[in-house]
């Protein structure tokens, strides 16, 4: 087993090199440059634009920047900025609360309700409650995010004026009251992202589930005389969580650059939104950070996933 | 009430503040530096100017508003010198930084040299170009000499571009290692309001400075600005359901401004600054590729865009009005000139005009007709085919498609084409998508003088501003146009001391531009913002960031 | 008739499939009385598994329609008086039905792979069973299933286990000192201690840690777990060998016996009901064509179906040529209205087919070893590679060890032994299929061995030439063997219609000119296998397994090679098909003269086909000898167990005799 | 005994119709997916106004006679840019989707059957390309190849290409590894043994035997795939990377509509059902294939 581990770590370091390398590559030969809003400036010169790549350390050759870059992270530096000229760390460290919150919450709820409704729709297969339970499914990811966050701030925000749509991120929760406030401003985003991952999470549940119902080991719960819902709980779930468990451990990385989007439109200060806002400014430091760290963080729930299938699945052997 | 709470159903926690202790500001793009010489964008400025202040500022009459001098330079007071080339200035004795420090004419001269230092790298460097040195009179005086004449003695240490940095925080950081002062992200500085906690890229938190000269007379004890999101939202924000009472450049089409407007939350402030949205056209042939792979080269003058007669059915196709109304509505007016802000050097001479027929004519006059029936006008086998560039906005697509509507009428054929802002604007030498290396026949964009100083404005389009290969292309001269009268006018109107001379020679140059059809100019546009109904104080000038004068806004319960 | 246990009345059972009804269950009447056992046989797909289930209330609601009566009824010595009044198991509710279901009524199901889940050790599954029916605390439930085990000789007795421990012990006590020897207390609680853990060691296997004979004594123990009082065995043997199924019979038996249990037991092998029931019903078709006492049907069967099925089981003292198939006996007549009806075919028809039986084997045999051998396999070996437990070091498993043999043209030398001691791995390293360790098949004379495996690239790169001489011999070689498999359906794309399948060799070894030739070529070797060749066009799945293996031998024929491994050609079909299947293969080897290994893990089967025999395990090779020589004499202690556990049926005199 | 019933021969793909035609939802998909089609292949030539055609007198009108689905805020005809968009935002999805499964069933088939080295480095491939941020890759991509394909291919089908190479470039990871996983174990099958047995190459095997039998998978993979191509398709446009901004593909006018939800939610109303139903009756297509291309469920 720590054999196992030890053999993944290892070969995993050649990927996060190659990714890193890559991503280097694209950020150095990409267009767009730093100071792109000061271009028709009249007043920034040539030779004021020379200093500032100078002072960004832009005019040294790519290799170098790689490099140099690389003996920084391996000391767990991760750079400045270049608009913010503050320590991409921090960035990403003063992100990381408002993201987990927002995309943790998101990530619950979907699971919370792809799980019942996925099982219901499989076990009642064509019944006209599957069907409804598909086609909600179907517009949950069929309509972009912007789309449905944007309808969501109209009906919430602006007719029924329950909700804010402006996150407040400095928001302290000390008592009761700001932690109501908190959950308000929580509630829409939470909702648009979350029903989005339970529509893609539940047609899967679904499948898994259908694919566990005609195996014989279920005639021999039901023959044991087992009633049904402990059939379903004991049995099935177990056999069509194996999939499903990993699937979900894949995703969570993905939670950690977040949706884009929604941050967008409801001004969330996530890693996301820094992720986009970087790349608009070309701010490299922030985007290879932010990309090893999301790197990073694949490898390690790749190898989760295994470690989770072979727990769940006692059939699995580590080789 | 402003905070977002007071719309909602539950009021109990909107009394945990009271509102109006708090002002609550959206800019939908986030500031992520509060050092408006190391800033990218002015919404980093906009950031910094709450808590950072020049030494005076213009109002929007074109007056100077002493910030930290105690008094405006003139010739009378012996500010000005006589031969044009040093000013004096008399700094304020009382004023303090937020950290207590006294503010004093070190600071002012420290800040000089960081600007100036190419280590650090400023962006606002090259406005400071024009200074030879700085002398030190006393604590409170100094004496900026000039390296040449020089008119526009109030382009430094003046406005958007002459914010103050405290010497005591900065002193150690004056050099590479610039980036790591923590004077970036939390300023200390003289103005009304310093900086409490900020998230690049999210918000800034203020409160109000205790140090400020009139600290009694702030009109809050805290001021949120939150950034990111959408212009459209931010307008909603302000205007339709009250969540914040400032929002900054609402770059939003006019008619959902004014539906949002009809809410009655807040209203639209537009200030019309200097900033005037052209098309440019290309005077070298974009299809064309030199040996070494130049396009848009000067070796190659336009097929058709060279004749003076198919520019002018190119300006008499444009339909202003429809523009100015139907798209930019409250945001903009149609415009005929190259400079347009002050109104003292706007231009009385030129005019715009509609009118398809006489665009018609001037091109079948030209020799441009349909020889092959294909409905493109051509001649000597060439095709009036056009790329119409500009960056990705709404307005700008929209811009386009009307023109692209008029020009085909007239029978030409137009691609459009939208680049992304980061690209199209980076000034990247490598990238062919530039508004430097220009490889299309039409570009649109936005620019303008900072300065009410036009000179460096009009320098744009002077013969040594050309982009090439040969300077890499350097150079804001897109058009590639040249003219040795227009330099010289350049050349006269830069030390030019007499105001009223040197004001002829910028309307003159203005009209060589206009009347060539050089440029195209469409829209004198306004800046808009969104201000809550019970905010008042806000005043702005076209010369100073929007907050300039925040320590007067005031909000009624 | 003993005390009825149960009584099944018009029981019918139709499936609504999308386009039409299929009556899987046709108005079939049967008792079964306490402690005594029913046996239904018949085909596959006649039925069976569908009435078990319908008595189990396990069909699937939405599709299944079920008429007629079951009345369930408690022996009255039992002390269950609220039951003691029969009733209808297909009227009860949901939860009603799940008192009876693992409680009264028990069920053992055909694959004991698949039927138990694989995520759940075998330990908990079995409490979950004795719980849901048993007032018990989880530990006294636990114990419960390890008696279980016990009884079903998964696990040895608790005294059998003491002894290990105390032998153990003993054995380890040399080295302990004279103190602790004396302590005899805290030896006892060690004895005590070890023989608990090994209990508990196998409740906490995984199913996927046993073989399939273990997996299906599990399933029995959860099936008397609960003391049932009728036991349905649903095909329990059919996965297993016969060493196995004979213990498993045994067992079933004995439990019967011991706890009087009423028992359905469902199978297509007539030999096997011989052996258990008391009772036999045959089924055809869905309805039950034949049903008496044991002796009746074996010795006085009327239906010419039932005749049919007691002949075609190759028996070790059969000596015929070809054996009798189900079809010798009746024909299939559908009447105008759509019934079935099945005619008894008259005895001249059939001894016609027994006239042409031709030369001895005797005489066969003694012509042999004149011969050059078509195949010689020298010192053969093959490994697999056995990963370590996480990841530690791999070992080889020796699955062919040392094997040497020669097979002489036109004989069948028959390899026998038990589930897995390398039978189909022999076949697979001499048909190259894997590579073999080290060793040598000589073909024809020539060597066909693989090369080593390449260590490396760049060697790779250098053996190129070596290669590509291998690969154009081995294209020969595939032209001239080929291999039959035991499972036809799985062996058969099921995307490629059957008519494809049987070209696939001709176009890739492009025989025939063009694409007519090469049809009118499948369309033979479909004809000569037994199938219409209009069917070319369909898929496997719309065949029965007797068709799908004839579709495999008609492919394997394709080529016109000299030589054909079948493995376990047979063991998957029923007994009925079997023997058409055999007897197909015998045809086929006098008319194209073909040479065979045949490979079963049935000693009758294969001594039905074999001239020559091989008696293999655990990767050697045991015994080798004429057929008769080793049934009549076997010299091995494994050869004997082999032959014993046949069953043999309890029939004396055969029908035809 | 076994009888064989005399019925008609049925080919696979009869099979499958049979069955497809059975779910009624299947079919239900298909005739809207056709109809959406159809209506977007001819629809332009019947519909007789220009999509392009500006008129500011009737802007932002709700959908009446004269414009069926109302116009913009530049005056044009709603209905016009909905089925000229719809060539675009179809064509796009699918060729998308096309690309996403060519790569991923390449690179899981190959993986999946010769295993051992090559598998393992075609698995980091994948993981690479999921850990790839995909913007800067998007921005790099486009702004390398726009002008090169512009200058074979046009303005509109250079952009086009572009946009369907890196959309599909993009998301064949899920299906390389649903595809390896697929192959790892249909090649341990007697079938494929039996193959061998008779002399079939590796490409035959992987061509003939293995893949049709991975397909189901992989249908559901790629109905799927239609659905997010369209979306981000409008994503990209509302990065600006899409199409010319003349083009009005179905996630443009979403986008562009979205702030004129309260004025004018018919802008919004009409791509975005265009959008959901084209997803859903290509979900529901998928769904039925899979259950009818599966010849052991008939
Ligand atoms: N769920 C079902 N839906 C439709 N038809 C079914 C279903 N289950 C069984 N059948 C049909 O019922 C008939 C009887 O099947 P059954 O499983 O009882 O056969 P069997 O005698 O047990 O065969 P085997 O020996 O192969 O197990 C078959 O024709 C089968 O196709
Ligand atoms: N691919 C494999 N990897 C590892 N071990 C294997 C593999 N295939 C077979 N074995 C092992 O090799 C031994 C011989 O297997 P083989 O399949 O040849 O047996 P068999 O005699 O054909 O059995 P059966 O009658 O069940 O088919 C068994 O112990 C089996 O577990
Ligand atoms: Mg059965
Ligand atoms: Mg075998």
């Amino acid at each position: 087993m720590t054999r196992y581990l030890i053999n993944r770590i290892l070969t995993s370091i050649p990927t996060l090199i190659a990714i890193s390398l890559v991503v280097f590559l694209i950020l150095a030969l990409a267009p767009g440059n730093p100071m792109g809003e000061f271009a028709t400036n009249p007043s920034i010169t040539p030779e004021v634009r020379e200093n500032i790549r100078r002072s960004l350390g832009l005019d040294q050759p790519i290799p170098i920047r790689y490099l140099k870059w690389v003996f920084a992270f391996l000391q767990g530096d991760l750079g400045y900025s270049f608009t913010s000229r503050s320590p991409v760390l921090d960035l990403i460290l003063q992100r990381l609360p408002t993201t987990l919150w927002i995309m943790g919450l998101a990530y619950l709820l979907a699971v919370l309700l792809a799980f019942p409704l996925g099982i219901i729709s499989a076990l009642k297969r064509y019944s006209v409650l599957d069907q409804i339970i598909t086609t909600v499914s179907f517009i949950g990811f069929s309509l972009p995010t912007f789309f449905t966050g944007l309808l969501f701030i109209i009906v919430f925000s602006v007719q029924l004026k329950w909700f804010p749509f402006i996150y407040n991120s400095t928001l302290k929760v000390t008592n009761l009251q700001t932690f109501w406030q908190q959950i308000q401003q929580s509630i829409m985003p939470v909702c648009v992202l979350g029903f989005y991952q339970a529509a893609i999470l539940m047609r899967f549940i679904r499948s898994s589930f259908l694919e566990q119902l005609n195996q014989n080991y279920v005639r021999t719960a039901y023959a044991k005389g087992l009633p049904k819902l402990n059939v379903i709980n004991g049995h099935i779930l177990r056999n069509a969580l194996i999939p499903v468990v990993t699937l979900i451990a894949l995703q969570i990385p993905g939670l950690f650059a977040g949706s884009l989007v929604t941050e967008q439109v409801f001004r969330i200060p996530g890693i996301g939104a820094l992720l986009i806002d970087s790349i608009f400014r070309s701010d490299t430091p922030v985007i290879m950070g932010i990309t090893m760290v999301y790197a990073i963080l694949v490898v390690l729930f790749n190898l989760l996933a295994d470690l989770l299938y072979g727990f769940l699945d006692p059939r699995v052997q580590y080789q | 009430g402003s905070s977002p709470n007071s719309t909602s159903t539950n009021p109990p926690h909107s009394n945990q503040q009271p509102p109006e202790k708090t002002l609550k500001l959206l800019y939908w793009q986030a500031p992520t530096i509060l050092n408006p010489h190391l800033s990218t964008g002015f919404k980093d400025s906009e950031a910094s100017r709450i808590t950072l202040e020049p030494l005076a500022s213009f109002n929007h009459q074109l007056e100077l508003v002493p910030f930290l001098a105690a008094e405006i330079p003139t010739l009378e007071n012996g500010g000005i010198a006589k031969d044009g080339k040093s000013v004096t200035w008399k700094l304020k004795k009382d004023v303090k930084w937020s950290d207590g420090t006294p503010f004093t004419a070190d600071d002012v001269i420290f800040t000089y040299q960081f600007i100036t230092n190419p280590k650090v790298g400023t962006t606002t460097s090259g406005t400071y170009e024009i200074i030879k040195d700085i002398e030190k009179i006393d604590d409170h005086t100094i004496k900026i000499n000039f390296k040449a004449v020089t008119p526009g003695w109030y382009s430094v240490f003046v406005g958007t571009e002459g914010m103050i940095l405290p010497r005591h925080i900065f002193e150690s950081y004056n050099g590479e290692n610039s980036r790591q002062a923590p004077g970036n992200l939390k300023p200390v500085g003289t103005g009304p309001y310093r900086v409490v906690e900020f998230k690049p890229g999210d918000v800034v938190v203020y409160e109000a400075n205790p140090n400020f000269r009139e600290a009694k007379q702030l009109g809050f004890e805290r001021l949120e600005l939150k950034g990111g999101g959408d212009a459209t939202s931010a307008a909603r924000a302000v205007l339709q359901t009250g969540d914040a009472d400032y929002s900054y450049n609402l770059q939003v089409e006019s008619n959902i401004l004014k539906s949002l407007e009809s809410a009655g939350k807040g209203k639209i402030v537009s200030n019309f600054g200097t900033l005037m949205e052209r098309i440019m056209i290309n005077q070298t042939d974009p299809n064309k590729t030199t040996p070494d792979g130049e396009r848009s080269s000067l070796k190659f003058p336009h097929p058709f865009f060279s004749d003076p007669k198919v520019r002018e059915a190119l300006s008499l196709a444009i339909n202003r009005e429809i523009i100015a109304n139907q798209l930019y509505g409250i945001l903009g007016k149609p415009t005929s000139n190259f400079v347009v802000n002050p109104p003292q050097v706007v231009s009385p001479n030129t005019t715009y005009q509609f009118d398809l027929e006489k665009a018609a004519k001037l091109l079948d006059e030209a020799g441009w007709k349909d020889t092959n029936n294909n409905g493109i006008r051509d001649k000597n086998g060439v095709e009036m085919n056009l790329v119409f560039q500009t960056s990705v906005n709404p307005l700008r697509q929209k811009t386009q498609e009307v023109i692209k509507q008029s020009l085909e009428q007239l029978g030409m054929k137009v691609e459009l084409k939208s680049i992304d802002p980061s690209v199209y604007f980076s000034g990247d030498p490598a990238n062919p998508d530039t508004t430097e290396r220009f490889a299309a026949d039409l570009q649109l964009f936005t620019t303008g003088n900072t300065n009410p100083d036009p000179t460096a404005y009009l320098k744009t389009y002077t013969c040594d501003q050309i982009p090439q290969k040969a300077n890499s292309w350097t150079g804001d001269n897109f058009s590639r146009y040249c003219n040795p009268e227009y330099d010289t006018l350049w050349k006269l109107a830069t030390t030019e001391i007499d105001p009223e001379k040197q004001k002829q020679i910028w309307i003159k140059m203005n009209d060589i531009l206009v009347n060539n059809n050089i440029v195209i100019p469409l829209i004198h546009r306004a800046e808009v913002e969104g201000v809550n109904q019970k905010l008042t104080g806000v005043n702005l000038t076209p010369w100073d960031l929007t907050v300039w004068n925040i320590k007067d806004w005031k909000k009624t319960p | 008739m003993q005390y009825v246990v149960l009584n099944v009345n018009n029981l019918r059972v139709e499936f609504e499939t999308d386009e039409r009804i299929v009556t899987a269950v046709d108005q079939i009447s049967f008792q079964v009385g306490r402690g005594q056992t029913l046996g239904i046989v018949g085909e596959s797909g006649s039925g069976k598994s569908v009435t078990a289930l319908a008595i189990m209330g396990l069909l699937p609601t939405a599709t299944a329609k079920v008429e007629g009566e079951v009345w369930f009824q408690i022996p009255e010595s039992e002390d269950y008086s609220p039951y003691s009044q029969p009733v209808n198991l297909l009227q009860l509710s949901l939860t009603q039905k799940q008192t009876y279901r693992g409680g009264q009524i028990s069920m053992i199901f055909q694959e004991p792979m698949t039927s138990l889940n694989p995520v759940f050790t075998i330990g908990f599954q079995l409490t979950e069973a004795i719980m849901q029916h048993e007032q018990l605390s989880p530990k006294q439930a636990m114990w419960k299933a390890a008696s279980l085990l016990q009884e079903v000789k998964l696990l040895p007795s608790d005294d059998e286990l003491m002894q290990q421990a105390l032998e153990e012990q003993n054995h380890q006590s040399i080295s302990r000192s004279p103190q602790e020897l004396q302590d005899k207390r805290t030896r006892k609680r060690e004895v005590i201690q070890q023989v608990n853990a090994q209990k508990r060691a196998i409740l906490d296997r995984y199913p996927h840690e046993l073989s399939g004979g273990q997996l299906q004594r599990v399933m029995i123990a959860m099936a008397i777990s609960c003391n049932p009082i009728l036991l349905i065995a649903d095909e329990p043997t059919t996965a297993l060998d016969v060493t196995v199924q004979a213990t498993i019979l045994d067992l079933l038996q004995e439990l019967q016996e011991r706890r009087g249990m009423a028992m359905i037991f469902i199978t297509h092998d007539l030999g096997i009901v011989a052996q258990i029931a008391d009772q036999v019903a045959v089924m055809f078709q869905g309805k039950i064509v034949e049903s008496g006492t044991l002796e009746q049907i074996f010795m006085a069967p009327k239906n010419p179906y039932t005749k049919g099925l007691l002949a075609c089981r190759p028996t070790l003292d059969s000596p015929a040529d070809r054996l009798p198939t189900v079809a010798d006996f009746m024909d299939i007549i559908t009447l105008e209205t759509g019934e079935v009806e099945i005619r008894e075919k008259t005895s001249t028809d059939r001894n016609k087919i027994y006239n042409n039986i031709s030369l001895t084997s005797q005489a066969f045999l003694s012509s042999l070893p004149s011969d050059n051998p078509i195949l010689a396999v020298k010192n053969l070996r093959v490994a697999f590679k056995i990963p370590g437990i996480l990841g530690q070091t791999k070992r080889l498993l020796m699955a062919v060890n040392d094997v040497s043999f020669e097979v002489y043209p036109g004989e069948t030398l028959g390899l026998v032994g038990e589930s897995g001691c390398g039978k189909s791995t022999l076949s697979r390293g001499i048909l190259q299929l894997i590579k073999p360790l080290s060793g040598q098949v000589l073909f024809e004379g020539q060597d066909i061995t693989a090369p080593p495996l390449e260590t490396s690239i760049w060697s790779g790169i250098k053996n190129y030439h070596n290669q590509q001489r291998f690969n154009q011999k081995m294209r020969w070689v595939r032209r001239n063997m080929q291999i039959i498999f035991q499972d036809p359906f799985s062996s058969l794309d099921p995307r490629i219609s059957i008519g494809e399948a049987v070209m696939e060799p001709l176009i890739i070894h492009q025989v025939g000119q063009n694409v007519k030739e090469k049809r009118d070529r499948v369309a033979y070797l479909l004809e000569r296998v037994g199938l219409n060749p209009d069917l070319m066009r369909r898929y496997p799945h719309e065949f029965s397994g007797g068709q799908r293996q004839r579709i495999c031998i008609a492919r394997a024929l394709a080529l016109n090679p000299k030589f054909i491994i079948c493995d376990e050609s047979v063991s998957a079909l029923d007994v009925s098909v079997q023997a058409q299947v055999l007897n197909l293969l015998k045809e086929l080897q006098s008319e194209f003269n073909l040479t065979y290994i045949f490979i079963s893990h049935d000693l009758s089967v294969v001594k039905f086909m074999s001239d020559r025999l091989i008696v293999m395990n655990q990767g050697k090779i045991e015994e080798m000898g004429t057929a008769e020589e080793i049934y009549r004499h076997p010299k091995q202690a494994y050869t004997r167990q082999l032959i014993a556990s046949i069953p043999s049926g309890i029939v004396k005199s055969h029908p035809f005799n | 005994m076994t009888v064989i019933k005399p019925s008609q021969p049925r080919t696979l793909i009869q099979t499958a119709w049979r069955q497809f035609k059975r779910d009624k939802i299947a079919l239900l998909g298909t005739i809207i997916l056709l109809l959406i089609t159809l209506a977007v292949i001819i629809g332009p030539w019947i519909y007789g106004i220009r999509p392009t055609e500006i008129d500011f007198v009737n802007s932002l009108s709700p959908p009446s006679w004269k414009h069926l689905l109302g116009t913009n805020d530049l005056g044009q005809d709603q209905l016009a840019r909905l089925l000229i968009g719809g060539r675009v935002s179809l064509t796009v999805g699918v060729a998308a989707m096309v690309v996403a499964i060519l790569l991923g069933t390449l690179v899981g088939a190959i993986a999946g059957f010769y295993g051992g080295i090559i598998d393992s480095l075609l698995m980091r491939l994948t993981d690479l390309f999921i850990s790839l941020p995909q913007l800067p890759v998007l921005l790099l991509v486009i702004y390398l190849f726009r002008e090169p394909l512009k200058q074979i291919a046009g303005p509109e089908t250079g952009i086009f290409l572009l946009i369907i190479i890196v959309v599909g470039g993009l998301n064949w990871m899920s299906v390389a590894r649903l595809v390896r996983a697929s192959f790892l174990t249909t090649k341990e099958q007697d079938f494929i043994t039996a193959a061998k047995a008779i002399g079939a190459s590796s490409k035959r095997l992987i061509w003939v035997h293995i893949l049709p039998n991975v397909l189901s998978p992989v249908i559901v993979a790629a109905t799927l795939a239609v659905g997010t191509a369209i979306i981000t398709e409008s994503t990209l446009s509302f990065l600006g990377l899409g199409f010319p901004p003349d083009v009005p593909t179905w996630g443009r006018m979403l986008y562009d509509a979205q702030n004129y939800l309260e004025t004018a939610p018919y802008l919004a109303l009409f791509p975005g059902l265009a959008i959901f139903l084209t997803v859903l009756s290509i979900n529901a297509v998928g769904d039925g294939l899979r259950d009818a291309l599966d010849p052991q469920s008939h």
